[in-house]
């Protein structure tokens, strides 16, 4: 038994310049909220942007930039939608926003599928919106998408970092590149995030504030490109020349 | 029409077989296409004829043999099995439609026949693979 | 081939009063937080309590309570220690804090094993800390731990409502007991989680604020028991009769 | 020592298949000891034989057939696939105890043999399993 997509993924992938996983290991600290920002902010600046939405269990890129409607067409494959300059790719459009409870194998086959069946074509950027964990989508990321590079999120609080700490050794013993960790949601002056990270080697690339108009602004991007948080996003990158 | 996707991937997994396995020559390969996904026959060779050409494959239409795999799921949760086509309640063209591009979300439209969980396993059945390839030195 | 460990599981939660996933679908919003704070909560209420982290690739509870130093015994299986006046069990026991990237299936399996050998013997509570989604551990716990009830963690953001309710009509489906829904991380004076929940006929049982010093208080089991967020969270469950 | 919950669950699901399957007489069981576990034999057979009475078990010591079962690990990544008593680095005794407990654990402790993932899959080997329970009606 042989699985012909596994040969296939990285020829769909070829015609992107950068795909970006943005991850983090623990839940709710802001992952989607920064792959959907960074996706608008880089259509904002004209280059080519793909967004992938992998949290199959908690799907929520399409939530907050308000994508309703769209669907990937079929031609030699599925082309995803572009939705407000980005190309969009969720379980959402299959599940139909109904629960999808899938085991690890399961989201693992899909996921599988997904990245064969998709033809993003070409893009400056593919960001990928990753789940919590370092279960099978994170291993499946590693393992097949070959020129993936990760972008880590953390908060300043203990609990965020400890599970960060633990993704971030398992990408270093595999050489996987890491672009640097994102202190998001701060909100006291004093964080000691950078301070926590300064034995592992891996660039602090700043922290973006806990922005208390964001929520109003989910689900639309015009507001969206205008908070706070896109704002400190976009300097912060730029500030680190990874854009 | 994602059948195009699909069928390339199976011609490019055949030539980088067969040229790491260095055969000579491809005589027969089995591809098993399970009933789950809904492939359309039809388009699925027209496309495996295309690409045959468009990468010079080493194996033609005639030598690549295509097998309807039965579809066979099994609860989690009570170990009940039964065959996809004999659900009971018949699924809309829409959720169909989703499963034949990701089989997976079967879990979102199926439900255990005889307990009603999601929590089922597709033991076979599910999309396309290749079950085999012969070929000479 | 078959597996014995299925069948052992609810015999050795039978001396258990109630069981209480806390749960909710996404990650970030306060579950592990709820999980050790309610069990730290009724032990100080002389309750017999059992935690157990069900959260292997983001294990936090030890971090939030500071568990350090302790280890189960064995004893015809094993027993999991008695820290601050709650029996804790945690896979960091076996992992010792290192990484330990599963897949679903293996997570599963890990599951089953520390439910088939663990002796929790008699408690009034036993409040397991779920991970994020509705995957493998979450399937497992609603197939394996008969008599389990789900208490639904939220934030006030639609982000997390949404994927709260995907777990919930899951739930549902299957006629799991859901004690109701927990507001959690409250900022504002007006939140609309109360009426975003209005047609789920599910209890709402109120709203825990945003705590500012919460952070201060992790890895200290005095100072978490002044927090405002425990008293709080015991005078919620206590004013919706849960306890 | 928790060989004896593990010998519990054995005759515990014993008893209960045997109701199920309405056995008048258990005649043979036969178990499989993955070698991963590293489940101490003596310890096991003492607590099989205190189960046996303390439940009044269908099967007795003799008729319970231990089989020890090779680990073979394989890899997600590279597709190698190895044995675990080949490991070239022994693992240190507070691991192999981990891995006794709870065997997953494995991934934390244990790489690839050839390209150094933790993104293996434990094809046998794992843990303690009734293969097969033999009796008459
Ligand atoms: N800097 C921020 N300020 C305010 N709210 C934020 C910020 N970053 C994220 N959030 C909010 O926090 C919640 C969790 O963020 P999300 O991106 O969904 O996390 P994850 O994807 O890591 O689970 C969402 O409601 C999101 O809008
Ligand atoms: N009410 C609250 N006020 C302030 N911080 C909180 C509150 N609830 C949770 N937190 C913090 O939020 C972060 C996420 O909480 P956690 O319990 O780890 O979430 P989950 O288990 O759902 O992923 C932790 O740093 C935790 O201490
Ligand atoms: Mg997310
Ligand atoms: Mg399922
Ligand atoms: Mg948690
Ligand atoms: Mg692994
Ligand atoms: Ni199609
Ligand atoms: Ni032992
Ligand atoms: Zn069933
Ligand atoms: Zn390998």
């Amino acid at each position: 038994m042989m699985d012909p997509r596994l040969t296939i993924i990285n020829k769909r992938l070829e015609n992107i310049n950068r795909i970006i996983a943005v991850s983090g290991g623990k839940g709710g600290i802001g992952k989607s909220q920064t792959a959907a920002g960074l996706a608008l902010f880089l259509a904002s600046q004209n280059y080519r942007v793909g967004l992938l939405d992998l949290d199959f269990c908690g799907p929520s890129s399409h939530v907050i930039l308000g994508i309703e409607g769209a669907f990937p067409e079929e031609d030699m494959g599925i082309m995803p939608p572009l939705v407000n300059g980005i190309r969009f790719m969720s379980i959402t459009f299959f599940s139909g926003g109904q629960p999808s409870p899938l085991r690890g194998g399961e989201i693992s086959n899909a996921i599988i599928e997904i990245l064969a069946i998709t033809r993003w074509e070409s893009l400056d950027f593919l960001i990928v919106d990753m789940p919590p964990g370092t279960g099978d989508p994170t291993l499946d990321v590693i393992r097949l998408m070959e020129r993936v590079e990760f972008l880590l999120i953390t908060t300043p609080s203990r609990v965020a970092w400890e599970v960060m700490k633990k993704e971030l050794s398992v990408l270093r013993e595999l050489r996987i590149p890491v672009i640097g960790v994102l202190e998001n949601m701060k909100i006291k002056k004093a964080s000691q995030t950078k301070e926590a990270l300064a034995g592992l080697k891996v660039p602090f690339l700043g922290s973006i504030d806990f922005d208390e108009d964001l929520e109003e602004a989910l689900g639309d991007t015009d507001k969206l490109l205008h908070t706070n948080f896109i704002k400190q996003l976009g300097q912060t990158l730029s500030d680190s020349k990874i854009i | 029409m994602h059948e195009w996707a699909l069928a390339e991937s199976i011609i490019v997994t055949v030539i980088k077989e067969s040229e790491k396995e260095k055969l000579s020559k491809v005589l027969k390969v089995t591809v098993k296409i399970g009933e789950l996904q809904s492939i359309e026959l039809d388009i699925f060779k027209f496309a495996l004829e295309n690409m045959v050409e468009l990468y010079k494959s080493p194996v033609d239409l005639e030598n690549i043999h295509l097998e309807i795999d039965r579809c066979i799921l099994k609860c989690k949760v009570c170990s009940n099995s039964w065959n996809y086509s004999d659900i009971p309640k018949k699924l809309e063209e829409d959720e169909k439609e989703a499963i034949h591009f990701v089989p997976e979300v079967a879990h979102t439209y199926m439900r255990c026949t005889q307990c009603g969980s999601p929590d089922f396993e597709i033991l076979q059945g599910r999309g396309v693979w290749i079950d085999s390839i012969e070929g000479e030195k």
